[in-house]
């Protein structure tokens, strides 16, 4: 049953790649948005199954066949469907559906072999992500983990003409092998360790074993390692850079993989091993840490950045950062639960944003906009939605995840970190009300204006998808996605079409009211989700023993009545945050333009660390990527290789090469000289005789 | 004791002629000279009670071989040595190389010396052993020669066969084969 | 009488002389010399050794080694007049087309 | 005529005959009269196989200086294979050649008759006078391209430095008589058996000056020098006989003589031996890599191959002398047929033996150059052909001795050898022909004699097993 | 007898063409189609063999014992277990492929290429069936002489040096392997009075460490010298980069394969102690091949070479498997040996197509192909996802296996290791890229065409392996599992030395758990 969720969109991708190139746009982007929905069906179906049963045993469980089996390490390929992963499935299966039937309008200019080539990626990368949160053990959810890698390659370099693309493809893939080193030296230790992968099991055997104190053992390590795989694949520091040059994908690519599901991965597999990094306290302690750098960093850069979908990149590592804070903090129910809503606005955002790019054929940079209310309402009120909601305005779906995770923050007693999620929150409200404003707001701008240009990016206004291709092939019939003369268009720009109108819409309905499935008991509510979720992150059949570290404390009765009031103060604070932002981002944007000129001027330099990421491609680039290439060039293969080893190779034969030589001149040809030879031997031998 | 004098004087001889015939710059001499070598020998086979051996030195060897040898020697009229320009620019020409063989000659000779000195029953006279009356009758050797090695015979019979073709095919004018 | 080994010693000290006119000599036919020497140094120690034995085979393989020696030096004198024909010239030195 | 004392000569006998019947046709036919004398000489030849197998396993002797044991009889089959593959090469060489074919063809089977004697003597006397005997023959051989200053220079560099071993070779035989009261190898043995190691200076010297002389014949080192010259100059299907019979019968006497009679004294030859093997097979390999005529290059390889022989001759046990005997046979085989391809390829005025001259021969000839790599491949002892068996069969010898060093300077060389005969191979395959004028047409005789040869060399590399039990057969006998 | 068969078959087809006359290429046609019905008859019966393995026993199938050279206790003795029969397999599966790919570049001496090509199947499938040592050392250089004249003939303009390089270097190892087989069949004859060259009774004799040190290093030189361990592996992007697509096919796919089986079938079993001791060293080596493979592999220019270090790295895990000798390192070792077969082959295979239609293997003369050749570029796509190890095809299955089995052995072999992984992607990729993205910038490329049909049947199977392999890797991990125990047993319950080698490193290990892994 559960198996034919991945399947669907595996079939999918299997016509479409197979025959795709021959069917018409409407046959094989039918084909890829009804696969979505039917594997949506099934989902939903399975997840009701799922609810029917009892709390303490919720799972469905389905083994479809012994992939690896040698010697004693025998794995099946085992799907699992938990309350955890009933979540994801939802989300991925649902939000992938919609950026499906978004996609049909985004993609409709391409030919149709790139039309149906596009849908195949997008649904073999539904496929594996549905096997990531759906495997049983480390394996089969790595299998998905590195599928879904390989799909974002494929998606973000999908206009592979332009360089800019392929680049930041190859780099999302290899900075995320880098991650998936790590990941697997984990998976390793812990199968050497506990002698197994599943995580059923894994739990069960080290919820038996006490926490890792103070120590750093071997579960420590393993958890570390699991962790630097996440950073790779949720863009944390060190490994985040990848994210924002992901943006070459197309817009919908974006939104589904980049924002609401596949970077979320890492997020889910520290949720998925709840019980483990719950042993493992010191790496807890890590995760929260370098959340909450890479929230605040990001946070700081998506501040000045001027391409609307980098700012959204940007934000989207920032709250990747909160939701690793609040892993770090036990936290797990609110982490997941800030993945879920966040799923819904942030693709909304990359959606909307698309749309924009859509009606102004390609621009991207915010300088160029501004104004477009008038022009595309739908666009500017759905926009409007998701950034109320990132922002974590009360009532809408971010609030709600964002302010749980302050509070366990807070209650954890990390008022450093929370203070850092707070500036977080703080500066995601800002930027996102820049980016409103800076697009929907003020009057029309045309030319650049002003404003510094990104150097950083490769993203240049001027510069078109298709650029540098100087001979015309089948593929490369330009689409309207070009720059044109804004004049020409800006008086009739056209709002989304329908099917991406459509998206839009319910996925502005779903960040509007998605946050009400975890209303804190501080207000009432009793967090349905968190209690869904708890028997996910406990080792299994102990749903009754003591909780997992910070688990849930949120809903033990007595925790709550001291914790409320708590709870609500915070609560205020950090919607206080979110207005203060919208009002900052009101005023300077809004009202007074000139100010953040101004402030770009006299804090010069730091505006330039901030408009260049902190230098941190750039300082990669110059530590370890040069470095290595330069030394395998010129160390390695022309010094060693072909100096050392192949020298010493051919010198043999040089040196029997050049003996031959000398000693052929032995043979002067005179026949006195041989006589001397005979003679000296005959001399010689006897002397041997009689010496001896 | 008069042999003892003989044999020094006639083996004083030998090496002495011997000697000159490879100090000699003109085959013409050496060949003559290596004839009185042969002579010396001869008496020192006499001396060996060897006395049909002398003889067959001094008729086949001194009296046919070297004959052949002058007949070449007049025939190519040979040159004294290093006549011809080449010579003297030769590298092998200076005499270290001949001294260098000198020396190694010398040092065979110490090493064949030392074997023998330091070897058991050459000090022994000859002839010390039993049978030494019959040593030297021909008739007994010659019975010997076509009893024990008479195979030997043949063989040699062949040698002197292939030797002489040899020589025929090797000496014989250009153009006139077969 | 005289013991064995000077009869032995003397044949090696004419060995010797003729393995030294080898090299000494740079004439074909003093060469074709020295190596007659060689086998008649030779046949003394045969000799020498057969009446020290008190046997006939000494003086027998000496006529052997005559009719060998006799062979070799018809061989030899042929080849030297072959060699003459080519090159006006008796230096064994001169003949080193074939080397290396 | 066999059953009589004289039995054990009989093979020898032949082809003495069949020599003197050559020498007589010629004589006695007209000018220009042609008549079959190679065939003459192979009906000898073919006379003296059938009567070598008859005597098989009769361990027959004659004079008491002729012992026709199987290891003798042994070598004279491969004698008379080489002389048969020599006169099936020499046919169309002599006639495109104008050697004088009588005095030519009675050479080669007056040498194969000494080469015989050589192999069964049981007397160091009769060992020399058979030297003499294939030596003159061979001298002379050499040198039979009058016209040639080079063959002239070889034969006469062959010559000298042959008399002058063999006078070395006389001085130990002397040393031997006067010590050992006799020249029968069998009486030696006794009195060597009876001999302590090392208190016998005159016995160590006697035994020096025979190693050199045999050394000398297989061209060992230091005693190779004459070798490249005498091979380079003589014409190539003299150099194919000399390099393979006067080997094979060289070798038969120094391991008659140094395995049976001076057996008890192995342990003060073997180190010399030793010596001599290495550096003969490192010089030979090494040198050979500079070469560029082919003729000098495959002298070098000989040389190296006397090197793996002598390997087997130190190793001296059962399967070390088995193996020289199976070496023998497949190197014999080899070398001749390499050498008869060159023979081939020659014309009256241009040898073509240098390396260039076979550039591209796979496009005109390819037969010959199939065949010519067969017998490469061979003497460079890839499996499957015989000379991988030989080298195999060698190297175990060495091995089971425990003489791991020279097993492994052995294989390396072989490694080495390998390069210098992939060049012939890359000059056949792989580079174009810059000589415009095509190789001669091929003569069938020649042909058919290469093909047999080819043929045999993949069976003793195939299916080894009857040769092999043979040779382990001849060595039973005797030692 | 479907053994002798099955390396009889090719024999026979080479001798046959041997006698027809094709002077003028006239029957260029028939005999590409000829040689090609003989490589894929082979193929099936190699899958007939296989149809009829017993999986559940470790002890050697379909066993052919014929006397050969009594004397000396030399047999023809053939026989598969489930180690030989998949490399047999591989082997008569990579042949036919190679030469469908021939076809279109070979014009020149169809004959003789068909007949070495030929030649060299059957000397190949020889090394893995033969059982006794002498045997397989006939095969093992037989095979070099085909394969030494495929480079020299038909291969770049470089070739004649990688043929001879290729020839001396690989042979300067087996030479001193001979010795070593001569040695032991001495030392079985000094312990039981007669020669065997018979593996089986080989494997019986215990034999002084000291000697087992000598005769471990030379047979493992001749080993790693083909396999290529990291010293010696100068030999291979020479030969790889000058031999002609299918030579390189072939050398990729099945050559190398040889050095690692005999690791694997002689070296660690017959000298049980000696690998003990050598182990260590040997899977630094081997660690060290992997990454420095990468890192040069990395910065090459062109394509073949790229390839050709990728596989210096790909087999340094294939030894390192092997030196863990555990059933998951061995079985991995194994599997990654069949992985790398098909997907490096396939790599040379759709490279050569490439420099077929171009005539240069420079990365730089390509780029945005992708639009231009998409077929190709699928292909190229899977073998290059095949080759860095993606979960679901086949590379992943064997690397995962590998570093399992090492993990067990010494975990810091496995950190070192996994670099490998991240610089694999590294370079295929940015191989990848600059070949097939972007613009596309030689107005020559604009025309190139796409695969022919057959061309597509040779890429084909390739790929679909790739999946066959990654997805149901227990086809191929079940035939191996018993002979894989069998051998790991032997080699373990002999290592003396290895408790010492535990010792030393015991506190960078980690007890494991006894109970099935699931």
């Amino acid at each position: 049953m559960i198996a034919l969720i991945p399947l669907f969109p595996l079939l999918g991708f299997v016509i479409n790649a197979s025959l795709g190139r021959r069917l018409p746009k409407a046959i094989s982007g039918g084909v890829a948005m009804a696969v979505m929905v039917a594997s949506f069906a099934v989902s939903v179906m399975s997840v009701w199954d799922l609810a029917a049963l009892p709390a303490a045993e919720r799972t469905i469980e389905q083994t479809v066949y012994t992939w690896i089996a040698s010697g004693d390490f025998i794995l099946d390929l085992t799907l699992r469907l938990d309350p955890l992963a009933a979540v994801m499935i939802l989300v991925v299966t649902g939000v992938g559906a919609l950026i499906h039937i978004y996609s049909t309008a985004y993609m409709h200019d391409e030919v149709d072999s790139e039309f149906a080539r596009y849908f195949s990626y997008l649904n073999l990368f539904a496929a594996f992500m549905l096997v990531l949160v759906l495997g049983a053990n480390f394996l089969v959810l790595f299998v998905g983990w590195e599928g879904v890698g390989l799909c974002s390659y494929l998606l973000i370099g999908f206009w592979f003409r332009k360089k800019a693309a392929a680049d930041a493809g190859k780099k999302a893939f290899v900075v995320n092998r880098i991650g998936d080193y790590a990941f697997v030296l984990g998976m390793l230790l812990l199968l050497v360790r506990f002698g197994t992968l599943d995580f059923q099991r894994l739990a069960s055997i080290v919820a038996a074993i006490p926490p890792e104190n103070g120590v750093f053992g071997a579960l420590s390590i393993a958890t570390l390692l699991l962790f630097i795989g996440a950073t790779g694949k949720s863009a944390q520091i060190p490994l985040y850079t990848w994210l924002p040059d992901a943006m070459e994908g197309p817009t919908p690519v974006s939104a589904l993989i980049h924002a609401a599901t596949m970077v979320t991965a890492g997020v889910y597999m520290i949720g998925r091993n709840a019980v483990l990094f719950g042993h493992a306290p010191e790496t807890m302690l890590i995760v929260a840490i370098v959340g909450a750098l890479t929230a605040l960093m990001a946070g700081t850069i998506g501040l000045v950045q001027n391409d609307i979908k980098r700012v959204l990149a940007y934000s989207t590592v920032s709250q990747l950062g909160l939701m690793f804070v609040a892993m770090g903090m036990g936290a797990f129910g609110a982490g997941i639960f800030h993945l879920y809503t966040h799923a819904f606005f942030k693709a909304l955002l990359f959606l909307g944003s698309g749309a924009v790019i859509h009606a102004l054929h390609g621009e991207q940079d915010i300088r160029n906009m501004g104004g477009l209310k008038r022009y595309l309402p739908v666009t500017y009120w759905t926009f409007l939605i998701g950034s109320l909601a990132i922002a974590g305005v009360p009532g809408l779906a971010g609030f709600f995840s964002k302010d749980e995770i302050l509070y366990e923050t807070f209650r954890a007693g990390h008022w450093i970190l929370w203070t850092m999620a707070a500036i977080t929150s703080f500066l995601t409200a800002t930027y996102m009300f820049r980016l409103v404003f800076l697009t929907f707001h003020g009057e029309r701008r045309r030319d650049p204006g002003s404003g510094i240009r990104d150097p950083g990016s490769d993203l240049m206004p001027q510069m078109s998808r298709h650029s540098g291709s100087p001979i015309p092939d089948p593929g490369s019939r330009v689409p309207s996605h070009d720059v044109h003369d804004h004049a020409a268009h800006d008086s009739h720009l056209h709002d989304a079409p329908p099917a991406m109108a459509l998206a839009l819409i319910v996925l502005a309905v779903g960040s509007a009211v998605a946050g009400y499935v975890g209303v804190p008991h501080a207000l009432g509510g009793h967090n349905a989700l968190a209690e869904w979720l708890a028997p996910s992150f406990q080792p299994p059949t102990t749903v009754a023993s003591a909780p997992v570290a910070g688990g849930l404390q949120a809903s033990g009765e007595e925790a709550l009545a001291e914790n409320a009031g708590l709870e609500l103060t915070l609560m205020t604070v950090s919607s206080a945050i979110a207005i203060v932002g919208i009002a900052v981002a009101a005023f300077v944007w809004l009202r007074r333009r000139e100010l953040a000129d101004a402030l770009a001027a006299r804090f010069a330099g730091a505006y330039r660390l901030l408009l260049n990421k902190y230098y941190v491609d750039e300082l990669y680039d110059a530590t370890v990527v040069e470095p290595i290439r330069l030394g395998s060039q010129e160390g390695l293969w022309r010094g060693i290789d072909v100096g050392v080893i192949d020298g010493a190779v051919n010198g043999t034969a040089a040196l029997v090469g050049a003996g031959s030589g000398a000693l052929r001149r032995l043979q002067t040809g005179s026949v006195r000289a041989y006589a001397g030879s005979m003679f000296i031997g005959v001399v010689v031998i006897l002397g041997y005789y009689l010496w001896r | 004791m008069p042999e003892t004098l003989v044999f020094y004087v006639l083996s004083g001889v030998a090496i002495a002629t011997s000697a000159l015939v490879i100090g000699q710059r003109n085959p013409m001499y050496s060949v003559l000279l290596l004839v009185a070598s042969f002579g010396a020998l001869a008496g020192l086979y006499i001396q060996l009670d060897a006395p049909f051996v002398a003889v067959a030195q001094i008729i086949i060897y001194a009296g046919a071989v070297m004959v052949l040898f002058l007949f070449v020697v007049m025939l190519l009229n040979a040159p004294r040595e290093d006549a011809a320009e080449w010579d003297r620019t030769h590298p092998l020409r200076q005499p270290a190389f001949a001294r260098f063989g000198g020396l190694l000659a010398l040092v065979l000779v110490l090493q064949l010396a030392w074997a023998l000195l330091s070897a058991t029953g050459v000090d022994a006279p000859v002839a010390s052993r039993a049978g030494s009356e019959v040593v030297g009758s021909v008739r007994a050797l010659g019975r010997t020669l076509f009893t024990d090695y008479v195979f030997a015979f043949e063989a040699t019979s062949i040698l002197i066969l292939v030797a002489m073709v040899g020589a025929v095919v090797l000496a014989r004018r250009e153009g006139d084969q077969s | 009488m005289i013991p064995l080994g000077h009869y032995l010693i003397v044949s090696a000290i004419l060995f010797a002389i003729g393995a030294a006119g080898v090299f000494l000599r740079r004439n074909l036919i003093t060469i074709l010399l020295s190596i007659e020497i060689m086998l008649n140094a030779v046949n003394l120690s045969f000799v020498a050794f057969g009446r020290q034995l008190g046997s006939f085979d000494g003086q027998i393989i000496t006529f052997f080694v005559i009719a060998v020696a006799a062979a070799e030096a018809a061989v030899g004198l042929a080849i030297v007049i072959g060699l003459y024909r080519h090159r006006e010239s008796l230096n064994p030195d001169a003949f080193t087309l074939l080397k290396w | 005529m066999l059953n009589s004392g004289f039995d054990a000569v009989v093979p020898m006998l032949c082809v003495t005959l069949a020599a003197l019947a050559v020498m007589g046709a010629e004589a006695f036919r007209g000018k220009d009269e042609s008549m079959p004398l190679g065939g003459l000489g192979i009906v000898g030849i073919i006379g003296a196989a059938i009567a070598s197998v008859l005597l098989w396993n009769r361990n027959a002797s004659s004079f008491g200086v002729i012992v026709a044991d199987n290891f003798g009889l042994f070598v004279t089959l491969v004698l008379l294979i080489v002389g048969v593959l020599t006169i099936m090469f020499s046919s169309p060489v002599l006639r495109r050649d104008g050697f004088p074919k009588g005095d030519y063809y009675a050479l080669v089977l007056f040498a194969v008759t000494g080469m015989i004697m050589m192999a069964v003597a049981n007397d160091l006397l009769v060992v020399f006078i058979a030297l003499e005997i294939l030596s003159i023959a061979v001298y002379v051989l050499t040198g039979i391209r009058r016209d040639d200053p080079r063959a002239t220079e070889a034969a006469f560099k062959y010559f000298l430095l042959g008399a002058f071993s063999s006078a070395f070779f006389l001085y130990g035989i002397a040393f031997t008589y006067g010590l050992a009261g006799s020249t029968r190898l069998d009486r030696i043995g006794t009195y060597v058996a009876a001999q302590s190691m090392s208190d016998n200076p005159l016995l160590l010297v006697a035994l020096g000056l025979l190693l050199v002389g045999f050394a000398f014949k297989i061209s060992a080192v230091p005693f190779h020098m004459w070798t490249p010259d005498a091979y380079e100059g003589a014409p190539a299907v003299v150099t194919g006989f000399m390099s393979t019979g006067v080997k094979a019968a060289a070798f038969a006497a120094f391991t008659r003589v140094f395995l049976s009679s001076f057996e008890p004294f192995s342990g003060e030859w073997a180190p010399i031996v030793w010596l001599l093997a290495a550096a003969t097979m490192i010089l030979g390999t090494v040198v050979g890599v500079a070469q560029s005529n082919l003729k000098r290059m495959l002298a070098y390889s000989s040389i190296a191959h006397g090197g793996y022989l002598l390997v087997g001759l130190v190793a001296a046990n059962q399967v070390g002398k088995a193996a020289i005997l199976f070496y023998l046979l497949a190197y014999a085989v080899t070398n001749l047929a390499a050498f008869g391809v060159i023979a081939l390829l020659g014309t009256k005025d241009a040898a073509n033996d240098e390396l260039r001259d076979y550039a591209g021969l796979w496009q005109t000839r390819p037969s010959l150059a199939a065949l010519m790599t067969v017998c490469l491949l061979s003497l460079g002892g890839l499996p499957p052909t015989a000379g991988f068996i030989g080298k195999w069969y060698i190297f175990s010898a060495a091995v089971s001795a425990g003489y791991y060093g020279l097993a492994v300077i052995g294989v390396l060389t072989s490694v080495v050898s390998v390069f210098f005969y992939l060049r012939v191979v890359v000059m056949m395959y792989m580079s174009d022909r810059q000589a415009a004028t095509a190789p001669p047409p091929v003569p069938t005789v020649g042909m058919a004699a290469l093909v047999v040869s080819v043929g045999v060399i993949f069976w003793l590399g195939i299916l080894p097993t009857p040769v092999l039990d043979f040779a382990a057969e001849s060595i039973a006998t005797i030692f | 007898m479907l053994l002798t068969l099955s390396w009889l078959l090719p024999v026979a087809g080479a001798l046959l063409l041997l006698f027809i006359g094709n002077a003028d290429g006239r029957r260029d046609g028939p005999i590409r189609w000829f040689s090609l019905v003989v490589t894929v008859a082979t193929f099936v019966v190699t899958l007939v063999v296989w149809a009829g393995f017993d999986a559940g026993s470790s002890e050697f199938q379909f066993v052919e014992r014929y006397p050969w050279i009594p004397a000396f206790g030399i047999d023809y003795y053939l026989g598969v277990d489930g180690i030989s029969l998949l490399l047999v397999v591989l082997t008569s599966f990579l042949s036919p492929i190679a030469l469908l790919s021939s076809w279109g570049s070979i014009e020149r001496k169809v004959k003789e290429f068909s007949i070495f090509m030929l030649a060299l199947e059957a000397a190949m499938i020889g090394v893995f069936l033969s059982l006794d040592l002498f045997l397989f050392y006939v095969f093992w250089d037989a095979m070099l002489v085909p394969m030494y004249f495929l480079i020299g003939i038909w291969g770049y303009d470089q070739r004649i040096y990688a043929a001879i390089k290729f020839m001396l270097y690989t042979m300067t190892g087996s030479v001193l392997m001979l010795v070593a087989i001569l040695g032991l069949a001495y030392l079985h004859s000094a312990a039981t009075g007669t020669y065997s060259f018979d593996l089986l009774k080989l494997y019986a004799l215990d034999i002084a460490p000291q000697t087992q040190m000598w005769f471990f290093l030379a047979f493992t030189v001749a080993f790693a010298i083909k396999v290529p361990l990291f010293p010696f592996h100068t030999w291979l992007q020479d030969a790889h980069v000058q031999a002609p697509t299918a030579g390189s096919v072939i050398l990729a796919g099945v050559l190398l394969k040889m050095g690692t089986y005999g690791l694997l079938r002689f070296s660690f079993p017959l000298f049980p102690e000696a690998a003990g001791y050598f182990a260590p060293a040997l899977a630094v080596l081997a660690v060290i091949g992997i990454v420095y493979g990468a890192l040069v592999a990395m910065v090459q220019p062109d394509m073949k070479k790229l390839v050709a270090y990728s596989s210096v790295s790909h087999l340094g895990f294939v030894v390192l498997g092997i030196c863990a000798m555990n059933i998951q390192g061995v079985e991995g070792a194994v599997y990654q040996m069949l992985a790398h077969g098909v997907s490096t082959g396939g790599l040379f295979l759709v490279v050569g197509m490439l420099s077929e239609r171009r005539h240069t293997r420079l990365i730089s003369e390509f780029g945005g192909l992708k639009a231009v050749v998409p077929r190709l570029t699928t292909a190229f796509m899977i073998i290059t996802l095949a080759s860095i190890g993606l979960p679901g095809l086949n590379g992943f299955i064997g690397e995962f296996l590998i570093m399992l089995g090492a993990f067990r052995w010494d975990p810091r072999f496995v950190v070192v290791a996994g670099l490998g992984v991240i610089l694999s992607a590294v370079y295929m990729l940015w191989m990848f890229q600059r070949v097939y993205y972007g613009p596309v910038t030689h107005e020559e490329n604009v025309t190139l065409r796409d695969l022919l049909p057959r061309e597509l049947a040779a890429v084909v199977p390739l790929c679909a392996m790739a999946f066959v392999m990654g997805i149901f890797p227990t086809l191929f991990l079940r035939p191996m599992e018993a002979s894989v125990n069998a051998l790991v047993q032997r080699v373990q319950e002999t290592q003396t030395l290895r408790a010492a080698n535990e010792m030393q490193n015991a506190r960078f290990k980690m007890q494991t758990v006894q109970r099935p892994m699931r």
